[in-house]
């Protein structure tokens, strides 16, 4: 029993880590000072502008912006490459121009302007961590140095708080987890060194293909010894890697696979029957998709990308949603060992 | 007539690998060409290529190799060529896909350079980083945060600070575009690359995987996606609309064999239900 | 090397054709050639690959952080015998100059040999341990890997039933809210693909029966649109298929019968001669009757060999 | 999108807590209803037809991992198959190129013909470690096949590009196939090539159907939760959206934040 407890304490333990890393954010919220960086910070202490929403305006497709840059000058913004803390002047196809600083609510389609309302002084520790806002995709950590302040244009929006330091522990984390994982790796070989090993052991039939397959394990080993050597290097087992590489492995990756061609000709022509109406429906649609990749006819491509792009995309996201919620399931439940059948009850 | 036509869902299938394989083999002795149609995933590729900016980088994820050399070797040479032409330096690296990945694309790009952009050099214009074998979000991950980390050498052995185009290059706002050139592409990118950092991500895959990977292409998760050997010929009929004779991708070489090869085995599935329909009527006529 | 290693010395090219024909033989019937071909790829494929994965991630990441300095406590220049007593003193000065390491290092080597007790019917509970840690990590990573893929997924579904016609800002049309004109096309499309999504997924509920009209009806009609998906992923597999099977004819036309073709009489004599013997020796591979597989036995006990087989139907 | 915002957090413990206390009530024995899947029928003809005319049966259970939820769920699969085929009588024989399947499914298999009172009718080379790899396993099964003269085969589970190689051979031979793939890459050819399909998700609901067993069935009723839930977001969206541009940004905003 204490060894069934002991697997389901380590399973736990192995996973909690990158979900609370994923939960928990960066900075404690009730502690986190949002805003424009206002004046060049000092080593100890940073202003930053605490803005206010003036404005928020829906992006059409005429829709113009401008983005003021330090020492005035001006330039042409694109809807998906305004970053928050940006000074902007928006103009709407009727007219109207707006200008405020970006906020980081805006999205492509509406964008957001607000203009500093009051102005916060935070202290910097070692305990504090700043993020940059990017004009996509999460704040990057920068240091006091990379930070460019304006009061009168663009400036950066960070994001200040005191840092919940689970993020510091990531990279190790991953490490141990990657080389644990790679250490199965010699399972492969090791299963195929059982079923080999016993056919020789036994003179089956065919063991002379085993050693064979050992022979061939063996000129790989020295073969890899190559890998990763100098082009020009005159080492001979870099040239034994490349002969391995292009003269064998080649050949015979790409003709076993290329077999597959055959049993698919076949099997088309001899499974592909109108037995239903959902046979005629799958064929239908494979000889539409297959006309369409052929550079025969546009509209033939036109028939196909809409099967590709309306009904395929359509089902497949479907099934996806389903198949992602069965992935988060099993995990849930192997994660907390709540997975019953033959392997986990197996009594240990 | 009627026993005939039923005979013919009967053929021993030795006939129809002969069909398929000279169909196949004609096209290459007597060359022929056909109208290509760059269809849009393909084009949204393209458009993004053409977007990137000179100072940042393209990661190029190559982890193909023999096994599916026909489809992706012609989807590299494509990028390799329109990345040089626009002299976007770019980093190729094969993130767990095959040990054998690296050396192909190299042997590639040294293709394509001596033949057309002799100018270039390793070191300033693209970088070969090598191999990791560790695929999925793990390596991904870190090469966002830091590429230095991940990859600490070249594919020979080169520290990467001694390359000038790696000292300029840390994380991924040194990225403009990631192209991931492999059998099935790796989707941890769209979640850990695009989805944190927003970094346009371009595909390019097997046919088969291509069909699941439509999806990503409307909510711009991916900007566009090469599909098979197809995908790079269209590719190049949109580098070069009017001279074909620089087109000379690997796709652009399959592209009519394949027509061919396919509509062989839409012809058997034709005879093949031709023959079910024969048998059954003869069924009910009896 | 050409494009992609692509053979070009004679020998190479040889070598090439052989190996593709010789596969392609199994076409013709099941035969010993294909399957010696097929166990070589297999064993270098696994030994190359292993000093790979050593060299790249083990060396590095675990097996250099303990021992990656060890050679700087030898004192150059020492004779055979007396630097084998330095190794050993090394190694032992060398833990205690580096402890954490050193106990990592075993810590990890402790866990990663725990995955080899999967091959023992007795501690296989042993495994059980590093297949969890993994699996937890894997369960928890899952989180967020799902929701960063299927969030965009979910916002992007939201198609406008009346809809303008596609736009930079609005991919799938832009609602006529927006002040445009109806595009009935991409409107009929945003219809079409809301209309997939519910019926595909009201067919994969498991909870409620499917005796209610409606429910039954848009089921069913959700395997209609899953067939015409599965009939598209036929149809781009055998695109796949096809283009790997072209690159190997495109070998065999290009490479091996015109790179080859006679310009002196040597090479005239070669390449007949290598024909004759080419067709001769798969011939001869092919005729026996085909023997049986490699048929290896549970890890444990003994077990019955199967019998030879016939042909490859 | 580094750490979840705030409504990824509720969605993400909102799913957790649906799963959970589906698998607890069931636990708690809660009776659950699921649908039945219309090809387990076809489980027994095909088991009858085998016994019939005296062959034996191959069970296949993918190439997954035994972490892999579709190899669990073959599992399940495989335990009804065995009892079926010791009611009747009958051999099945199991093929694997994963070592740590070998003592699962011997168990199983065992458990099911002695639960069936003919413990004598098993044996123990019945289960076969064919070979290390995706090729070679397909080889092997497809000797197997023949020499043993199956009548009825079983495809449950994960499936890569050997699919094809396997369902070939069967279907020369007329034997009845019954495949239940939870990869779709695979479905089309497992459709076109057996008698019957399982496709995708529906394998986990007919394992969970066959075994009762309240984990699987409490987690699929979860899932079913969610998935109605994810249903009702995309129809409102639809909805919003159609109201237009300043509905659907509030909309949104509201379901996912922002998006960054």
């Amino acid at each position: 029993m204490w060894k069934k407890s002991l697997i389901a304490i380590v399973t736990f333990l192995g996973g909690v880590y990158f979900f609370l890393e994923f939960v928990v954010p960066a900075t404690i919220p009730w502690k986190t000072t949002s805003g424009v960086v206002l004046s060049k910070p000092t080593s100890s202490e940073l202003e930053i502008g605490l803005v206010r929403e003036t404005a928020s305006i829906q992006v059409m497709d005429r829709t113009t912006m401008v983005r003021r840059v330090g020492s005035g000058a001006l330039e042409q913004a694109l809807p998906d490459s305004i970053r928050p803390g940006d000074l902007v002047t928006v103009t709407t196809p009727a007219g109207y121009s707006t200008t405020g600083i970006v906020m980081p609510e805006s999205s492509p389609r509406w964008v957001k302007l607000g203009r500093v309302a009051a102005s916060k002084t935070v202290g910097i520790e070692k305990s504090i961590l700043i993020r940059r806002m990017r004009a996509r995709g999460s704040g990057e950590q920068v240091g006091l140095d990379k930070l460019n302040a304006s009061s009168s244009a663009s400036a950066d929006w960070v994001q200040v708080g005191a840092r919940t330091y689970l993020s510091d522990w990531y990279d190790n984390v991953n490490d141990f987890f990657i080389v644990l994982g790679s250490m199965a790796w010699g399972m492969g070989l090791l299963s195929l060194w059982l079923v080999h090993s016993s056919n020789i052991r036994k003179r089956r039939t065919e063991w002379s293909l085993s050693v064979l397959f050992f022979a061939a394990v063996a000129l790989g080993v020295v073969a890899g010894l190559g890998f990763g050597l100098p082009e020009d290097s005159r080492e001979w087992t870099k040239k034994l890697s490349d002969i391995v590489m292009f003269d064998l492995l080649r050949p015979l990756g790409s003709t076993v696979f290329s077999l597959l061609a055959f049993y698919l000709a076949s099997a088309a022509y001899r499974s592909f029957k109108a037995k239903s109406r959902e046979a005629v429906l799958m064929m239908v649609a494979a000889l539409t998709v297959m006309l369409g990749q052929l550079s025969l006819h546009a509209w033939l491509t036109s028939a196909s990308t809409w099967i590709l792009y309306i009904v395929t995309t359509g089902a497949v996201r479907a099934m996806e949603f389903g198949l992602m919620l069965s992935g988060i399931a099993i995990g849930l439940r192997l994660w907390l060992s709540l997975e019953r059948g033959a392997f986990f009850d197996r009594e240990v | 007539m009627l026993d005939f036509l039923i005979k013919l869902q009967k053929v021993d299938r030795r006939w129809i690998y002969l069909a398929v394989a000279v169909a196949c083999i004609v096209p290459f002795i007597v060359p022929m060409r056909l109208s290509v149609h760059p269809s849009r995933e393909t084009r949204g590729v393209y458009e993004a290529v053409e977007k990137c900016p000179r100072d940042k980088v393209v990661l190029l994820d190559s982890g193909w190799d023999a096994g599916s050399l026909g489809e992706n070797m012609g989807q590299g040479q494509v990028i390799v060529d329109h990345l040089f032409r626009r002299r976007i330096p770019f980093i190729v690296v094969d993130i767990g896909g095959s040990a054998q990945g690296p050396q192909f694309m190299n042997a590639v790009i040294k293709d394509i350079h001596d033949r057309k952009y002799p100018d270039r050099r390793y070191g300033t214009d693209w970088v070969n980083l090598g191999y990791n074998p560790i695929w999925g979000w793990q390596v991904i991950t870190l090469v966002a945060k830091d590429i230095h980390k991940a990859f600490p050498k070249d594919y020979q052995g080169t520290k990467v600070d001694d390359l000038p185009l790696m000292r300029r290059t840390h994380n991924i706002d040194d990225i403009s575009l990631i192209y991931t050139v492999n059998y099935s592409p790796c989707e941890d990118y769209i979640s850990f690359v695009h989805g944190v950092y927003g970094t346009p991500i371009a595909f390019a895959c097997a046919g088969i995987q291509s069909t699941t990977e439509y999806r990503f292409i409307p909510p711009r998760q991916l900007v566009g996606m090469l599909v098979s050997a197809r995908g790079s010929a269209e590719y190049e009929v949109l580098m070069y609309p009017n001279n074909p004779e620089m087109r000379v991708s690997k796709g652009t070489e399959l592209i009519v064999p394949m027509t061919y090869g396919h509509l062989v085995i839409i012809f058997g599935v034709l005879i093949g239900n031709i023959g079910y329909f024969a048998e059954r009527w003869k069924r009910r006529r009896v | 090397m050409g494009i992609a290693g692509e053979p070009q010395t004679l020998w190479e090219v040889w070598l090439a054709a052989f190996i593709t024909i010789g596969i392609y033989t199994f076409l013709y019937s099941d035969n010993k050639l294909y399957r010696a071909l097929l166990n070589i790829m297999v064993g270098l494929n696994v030994g190359y690959w292993f000093i790979v994965g050593w060299k790249q991630v083990l060396g590095p990441k675990w097996w250099d952080l303990a021992w990656g300095t060890l050679h700087a406590h030898i004192p150059a220049g020492a004779a055979w015998p007396t630097r084998a007593v330095y190794w050993i003193g090394a190694v032992f000065s060398h833990i205690s100059l580096h402890p954490w390491a050193f106990i990592y290092w075993f810590i990890l080597g402790g866990l990663g040999t725990l995955w080899y007790f999967q091959l023992s019917h007795r501690y296989l509970w042993l495994s059980r341990i590093v297949i969890g840690m993994t699996v937890g990590m894997g369960a928890a990573v899952g989180f967020k890997g799902s929701f960063l893929l299927n969030a965009p997924q979910i916002t992007d579904s939201f198609r406008p039933v009346l809809a303008g016609s596609p736009s930079p800002l609005w991919s799938n049309g832009a609602p006529v809210g927006a002040s445009v004109p109806v595009d009935w096309l991409q409107s009929a499309n945003n219809i079409i693909f809301v209309t997939t999504i519910f019926c595909v997924m009201v067919y994969f509920f498991f909870s409620f029966s499917h005796d209610k009209k409606t429910i039954r009806g848009s089921a069913s009609i959700g395997r209609w649109l899953l067939m015409i998906t599965f009939g598209a992923f036929f149809g781009n597999t055998i695109m796949t298929r096809m283009a790997i099977f072209l690159e190997r004819v495109q070998f065999l036309v290009r490479d091996w019968a015109q790179k080859t073709v006679p310009v002196t009489p040597a090479i005239y004599y070669a390449y007949g001669a290598g024909a004759v013997l080419l067709i001769a020796a798969i011939y001869f591979l092919t005729r026996r009757p085909p023997a049986k597989p490699p048929v290896p036995e549970t890890v444990e006990e003994e077990r019955q060999p199967t019998g030879p087989g016939a042909t490859a139907s | 999108m580094d750490h979840a915002n705030t409504q990824i957090v509720i969605a993400t413990f909102a799913v957790i807590f649906i799963i959970l206390y589906k698998i607890f009530s069931a636990r708690a024995g809660r009776d659950i209803y699921i649908r039945r899947i219309a090809g387990l029928n076809a489980l027994d003809e095909a088991v009858g037809r085998a016994t019939e005319m005296g062959r034996p049966m191959l069970f296949h259970p993918g190439v997954g991992p035994i972490t892999d939820l579709a190899t669990l769920a073959a599992l399940g699969v495989l335990s009804h198959v065995a009892r079926l085929g010791a009611r009747m009588g009958n051999r099945l024989i199991f093929v694997t190129a994963v070592p740590v399947l070998v003592p699962v499914a011997e168990d199983i298999i065992r458990q099911a013909y002695q639960s069936e009172g003919k413990p004598e009718l098993f044996r123990s080379d019945d289960i076969r470690y064919l070979a290390a790899g995706g090729d070679q396993l397909a080889l092997g099964s497809i000797d197997l096949m023949r020499k043993e003269e199956t009548a009825s085969h079983f495809f449950f589970g994960a499936y890569d590009y050997t699919s094809l190689l396997l369902t070939e051979p069967g279907q020369h031979t007329g034997a009845v196939q019954i495949a239940g793939c939870r990869d779709y890459f695979q479905v089309p050819f497992f459709i076109a090539s057996c008698d019957y399909t399982i496709i995708c998700e529906e394998l986990y609901s007919a394992s969970a159907y066959l075994t009762r067993e309240p984990t699987m069935l409490g987690s699929l009723i979860g899932q079913d939760l969610a998935k109605i839930v994810i249903l009702v977001i995309i129809l409102l969206g639809t909805l919003a959206i159609t109201a237009g541009p300043t509905v659907i940004h509030y909309f949104e905003q509201f379901v996912g934040g922002p998006y960054k």
